[in-house]
């Protein structure tokens, strides 16, 4: 596309997007929203990228190998997450009974796993969505 | 072709009166008191902030209670980009089979 | 008759839910364009959400997010909340390959009626 | 460290399938890594399993719980591996770990690039780990979340073929087999609505006190579920998409397919009817003599729609459309010798059928044969191949000393002890009946003059997993204790519940 308004909107908008989007990865347990509507937001600010720009310029911003690389070592984290719970001795994805401080309630670094976990999620739901867009648009 | 259509509109008619009837049994809309609304609800509700320590609940089923269930869910999200790359990347080497 | 009508009104979001989930139904087994039908799958999925929501509410009740400013408030259920999550990543994931599936069919046969992509790939087939 | 992993066997046996998954992907380069990969994670599931079945069957009648998470049993989601989930991952494992070993180096025909051929290696990891979740998991809706796993990789699977009928098979399945989620999910709905559990064991606890309050919507949960696992399990008049999809997917995908993939529908089918209605609700609402019923159909329906086919492929689903018919069959009798039967059925069904499947798949690539009657003298050509499925044949039909009699004389036993005659007469009938559709292929390919044309057995590896799933044939007739011990305690879980 080559219209210029679109170019600067996007690029003075698309940012803060991306912001806004880790923005609600991070506060997942405090507030309403959560990894999967974050990860959404910040696939659509690549995705709104590459339609604006071009496919070319946000394959060169996300290669296929980074997105290989989130697709499947974000899900592994996810049951790394899990697997902390057994070395201490306690069942799969155990949280307060393994032993992680909690921390203060309302804090951004408060609940032990769930915000670990919730950022693997964003990530992985965010390349998901970049990779099916891709996928899709580009011609065999 | 339109009878097979003609069939299926009686069938889901059918179905459709079934599920009327047996909505109409639920337990009715909204109230507080329906079993919906537990002890299961209700430690979730009551003791989630010292049980997980988040101020979200639905995040701390999501991510705590039924950690395993969203575990799945992004195997889902990971199965379907699998899917669709396989589905749509034919790359020409290989042969196809006729 | 009169007592069905009115618990049917009591309980209006299960009862449009029903009938959600049959429109969708009826879309899924008498169309035959391939992308109606998967909207056809989307409108039941939808309507099921709207079920299980519906279940846990409560009229008047919070949103479930803990407030430290009115302790007394009576919360929503969140259980159905949080699995609908998962049914609303499940429902893009299929609607995601099923699109797959239809791109792919198109650049095939060049059509997205079923029909006629069978009539296609029996002409193919009987040469 | 043992106990440790001892101590959580049943959730290692869901997750190692997973995470070998989630690594594959960044090995495309080393294809023979890959597949060691595939082929270690089937068998360290197969031992886990192994040894899970080995402590159920030693403590007697005791179920293993295991909490996720540590919460309890209604808030968190509760893993139960008694004897059913034991024999059930038994079956899961014992089918992917011969099947992997066949698709080592033999999908670039069918599949393509070794990119593709990865891909294709993950979706079946991913469904094997699926279908193991489905057998120990004791909360229902994390069975509709696996339900969806294993339907996606389904498909995936099927459409990895690169030939664009592959395409449209996928389709209709995915759509039908959405479908079916849906209703199932439907239901569930209906369930937690008014229990308001998701544990198993509580919310049958809970219906059992109110269902007197609301008849209408157990009778609705019932129907939707029936609907929605008939549809995903190839019931009789729903079985619409499983031909296509089972005969056009890769040849290993599609021994999986049949073989296990509908077997765990099955099982969650069973999970549902006995574990959350309970024997006396179905019997309160007809549901026993409605399954009854729909399986005589199905078998009567399926075998002869696979009389009139002339594609081995095509012709071997839909034998597998007859034998859920059986299957279903043994669940409605409702007594412990006609579900163990069943379950004995669903064993052997998904070892034999596997074993046709690879078979087929063999002939096809060596002679690109997809006819029967093309199939000339292929028994003195391809021995090996040929004798495989030869036992495997005989085993479907039933003749004694193969595994397929022992799970029919116990369906016939059992139907026999509800008192009812008519599925008895049908099963010999379907007996017969598969006699029909498979020695056709038998003697066309011993007993007619062949061709000239140069035709071999398959390679190494195929042939060591042909001959594997065929000695499990032969030993689950020979000496069948052990799995049967194992299917008449789930049947007896089953009933006491």
């Amino acid at each position: 596309m080559k219209d210029f308004i679109l170019k600067r909107v996007a690029s003075i908008i698309l940012p803060f997007v991306f912001i806004y989007g880790i923005y609600v990865i991070l506060h997942g347990h405090v507030s309403a929203g959560g990894s999967f509507a974050g990860g959404i937001i910040v696939g659509l600010s690549f995705i709104a990228f590459s339609t604006i720009y071009g496919i070319d310029k946000g394959r060169a911003k996300l290669p296929e190998k980074v997105l290989i690389f989130t697709e499947s070592y974000g899900t592994l984290w996810y049951g790394i997450m899990g697997m902390v719970g057994i070395f201490k001795g306690v069942p799969f994805l155990t949280n307060k009974l393994a032993g992680i401080d909690l921390g203060v309630p309302g804090a951004l670094s408060s609940a032990g796993l769930i915000s670990l976990i919730g950022l693997g999620v964003g990530i992985r739901v965010a390349s998901t969505m970049v990779t099916l867009f891709f996928i899709m648009v580009e011609d065999e | 072709m339109k009878l097979r259509n003609l069939l299926i509109l009686l069938v889901i008619l059918l179905a459709t009166y079934g599920t009327l009837i047996s909505v109409a049994e639920l337990p009715p809309y909204g109230m507080p008191d329906n079993p919906v609304h537990n002890q299961v609800s209700e430690r979730y509700i009551n003791r989630a902030l010292d049980d997980t320590g988040a101020l979200n609940m639905v995040t701390s089923i999501v991510l705590d209670y039924r950690a395993y269930d969203t575990m799945f869910e992004t195997v889902v999200l990971f199965t379907a980009t699998l899917a669709v790359v396989i589905t749509l990347k034919l790359s020409n080497k290989g042969v196809s089979n006729k | 008759m009169k007592i069905l009508l009115e618990k049917l009104i009591i309980n209006y979001p299960y009862c449009i839910a029903a009938i959600l989930f049959m429109i969708g139904g009826l879309t899924v087994l008498t169309r035959s364009n391939l992308l109606k039908k998967l909207l056809g799958i989307n409108i039941m999925e939808s309507s099921i959400f709207l079920l299980f929501v519906a279940g846990g509410n409560i009229r008047g009740g919070a949103v479930p997010v803990f407030d430290k400013a009115n302790v007394e408030s009576v919360y929503i259920n969140p259980l159905p909340s949080a699995l609908m999550l998962t049914g609303i990543v499940v429902s893009v994931s299929v609607t995601a390959f099923a699109l797959a599936l239809i791109i792919r069919l198109y650049k095939t046969y060049g059509t997205v009626d079923a029909q006629r992509i069978a009539q296609m790939r029996n002409e193919v087939e009987e040469k | 460290m043992i106990a440790s992993i001892k101590a959580n066997l049943p959730v290692f046996v869901v997750i190692v399938p997973l995470f070998i998954a989630f690594i594959l992907l960044t090995f495309t380069r080393r294809m023979r890594l890959v597949e060691g990969l595939v082929i270690f994670a089937e068998a360290l599931g197969l031992v886990c399993a192994g040894y899970l079945a080995y402590t159920v069957l030693k403590q007697n009648g005791t179920q293993i719980i295991y909490q996720l998470g540590g919460w309890p049993a209604p808030w968190g989601i509760e893993l139960k591996v008694g004897s059913l989930a034991a024999l059930f991952l038994l079956i899961i494992f014992g089918v992917c770990f011969p099947v992997a070993i066949f698709a080592k180096g033999n999908l670039t025909e069918e599949v393509g690039s070794n990119e593709r051929i990865t891909r294709f290696y993950v979706l079946y990891l991913l469904l094997g780990g699926a279908l193991a979740g489905m057998a120990v998991t004791n909360d229902m809706f994390n069975i509709y979340v696996l339900v969806e796993v294993a339907t996606l990789s389904c498909c995936g699977l099927v459409s990895a073929r690169k030939h664009p009928r592959a395409a449209e098979a996928a389709f209709t399945y995915l759509i039908l087999a959405t479908l079916g989620s849906a209703l199932v999910m439907g239901g569930i709905g209906f369930i937690y609505i008014t229990t308001g559990h998701l544990n198993m064991g509580f919310a049958s606890q809970e219906l059992k006190q109110v269902w007197q309050d609301n008849p209408h919507v157990v009778w609705m949960a019932v129907s939707f579920i029936l609907v929605g696992f008939g549809v995903k399990s190839a019931l009789f008049p729903l079985h619409v998409w499983l031909p296509d999809a089972h005969s056009q997917a890769p040849t290993p995908a599609s021994a999986v397919l049949s073989g296990i993939a509908v077997k765990g529908y099955l099982i969650c089918f069973l999970k549902f009817m006995y574990g959350v209605f309970g024997p006396e609700l179905m019997q309160e609402f007809a549901v026993n003599r409605i399954l009854v019923f729909l399986g005589l159909v199905a078998i009567i329906g399926g075998s002869l729609s696979a009389l009139t086919q002339d594609e081995l492929k095509r012709r071997l689903a839909f034998s597998t459309v007859a034998q859920v018919g059986y299957i279903y069959l043994g669940f409605g009798l409702m007594n412990e010798k006609g579900l163990a039967g069943a379950l004995f059925y669903l064993t052997s069904h998904a070892v034999i059928k596997s074993t046709l499947f690879l078979a087929a798949g063999a002939i096809l690539a060596a002679t690109g044969k997809k006819k029967i009657s093309e199939l000339k003298g292929i028994g003195r050509k391809m021995p090996i191949t040929m004798a495989t499925f030869t036992i495997a044949s005989l085993s479907l039909i039933g003749v004694p000393l193969f595994s397929g009699f022992v799970g029919k004389w116990h369906l016939l036993l059992g139907s026999l002890e509800a008192g009812n005659i008519i599925p008895a007469v049908i099963i010999i009938f379907g007996s017969v009946l598969c006699a029909a559709y498979l020695f056709p292929v038998i003697r066309i390919a011993y007993f007619e003059p062949a061709p000239e044309e140069e035709w071999k057995d398959p390679g190494l590896s195929q042939k060591c997993s042909l001959i594997l799933l065929s000695t499990v044939v032969v030993i689950l007739g020979v000496v069948p204790g052990p799995i049967l011990e194992l299917a008449r305690r789930a049947a007896a879980e089953l009933l006491m519940l």
